[in-house]
């Protein structure tokens, strides 16, 4: 399967890239795709995800072609 | 109602204007506009800060906008909304928010305009990275709020 | 700071740009500034009202007003307030109050700009009678309010 | 003594005139003045007070010069 990751902000430069795709068998859930990119460790609590673009939780299902997103807390406004 | 990401300098009072304009009459008529603007300081947390770059995430930040201002809509049943915010590089001084709400009730406009601006503060995707003189920053999580729903 | 009674149509975001430019680059500089429009509606109670008067009480309203927002200055320590109020005869779709609250911190901004116009409401000496199709009415008492400190 | 007294809105109507001069002896408080503009009838609850351009009770005391008025509860903003 195949997801699309993106990371913002301060995530974004500590993985140094903006996106990529993760291509790789037995991810499920958001958490699976964190390990993926991140050399097997959990989420951190500070880390916000979310999933073709709704917020989602670290149990969210991911399917093949789906868009997963990590990022810092939000602060706009 | 409309929810804008604007990627230049914009004139709150303009837009307003413009807006209203656009609704006619209705807009006026309604009795109560409550308003908040919000503009880039040249300060934070005891520093001086130069610029600011403001990041998003295109198309889930107009999305969860819209959710903000839909729910703030269906809670508290008001006439009509406005949200313009700013992303890229602002100087001190640039608006970088905008939240107008219509109403017939001068309690429903202050406080679905308030309620908008906190769930924006909250929950939509922007991140704030401030040049200071000698170095730059990710702005820290925002504070306060009328309704943590975080997932 | 600064309180003015009209007794001409006023536009409020051009009264608005203009005290902001008086002010100059002091007033974006903070952070928050919360508005509050009200416009006279077309209807009230169930009828239709045709056009209004707003009758004052020289001299008095002033004063109350401009202890209405020292007070709020002082309890909430804003940075500056605008508040207009018009008297006279009104149509449909007119403005008839503004005020607005500059403030760092948009709590302090969204609290005492309600609290200036809910004191407003309650103890600025201004009187509405409205002129509907078939008579003339005085409008009833105002509803609500944050404080209530009649003597 | 001479009070300086004036009437706003429904009570403008309802005296028919907006301010009139009260020349007269034994005024001490907003209470008397009222009564001698008023067939000495009590103020009624609903009318509020005020001297020199402030609030004010019937129990408020006035002096020759003053201006002493009487309205409806506001109707403003």
């Amino acid at each position: 399967m195949t997801i699309h990751v993106r990371y913002f902000a301060s995530l974004r430069e500590r993985f140094g890239r903006a996106e990529e795709n993760l291509v790789a068998d037995g991810i499920t859930t958001v958490a699976d795709v964190w390990k993926a990119v991140c050399e097997g460790t959990p989420i951190p609590d500070q880390v916000l995800c979310a999933v073709n673009l709704e917020y989602a939780t670290p149990e969210t299902p991911v399917h093949d072609g789906d868009e997963v997103a990590f990022f810092p807390p939000v602060t706009g406004g | 109602m409309r929810v804008e990401i604007r990627f230049d300098p914009f004139d709150p009072l303009v837009e307003l204007a413009r807006y209203q304009s656009e609704l006619g009459s209705a807009s006026t008529r309604l009795g109560a506009l409550t308003l908040f603007i919000g503009t880039m300081r040249d300060h934070n947390e005891g520093e001086p800060v130069e610029k600011m770059n403001l990041e998003h995430y295109p198309g889930m930040t107009e999305r969860q906008l819209w959710r903000i201002v839909e729910n703030a809509q269906r809670r508290w049943n008001f006439d009509d909304a406005l949200v313009i915010h700013r992303v890229g590089d602002l100087l001190p001084a640039d608006p970088i928010v905008l939240v107008a709400v219509w109403s017939s009730h001068r309690g429903t406009a202050f406080e679905a305009c308030r309620a908008i601006l906190e769930d924006l503060k909250h929950r939509a995707p922007f991140w704030k990275k401030e040049t200071l003189p000698d170095r730059t920053r990710w702005v820290a999580q925002n504070t306060g709020g009328s309704d943590r729903r975080f997932p």
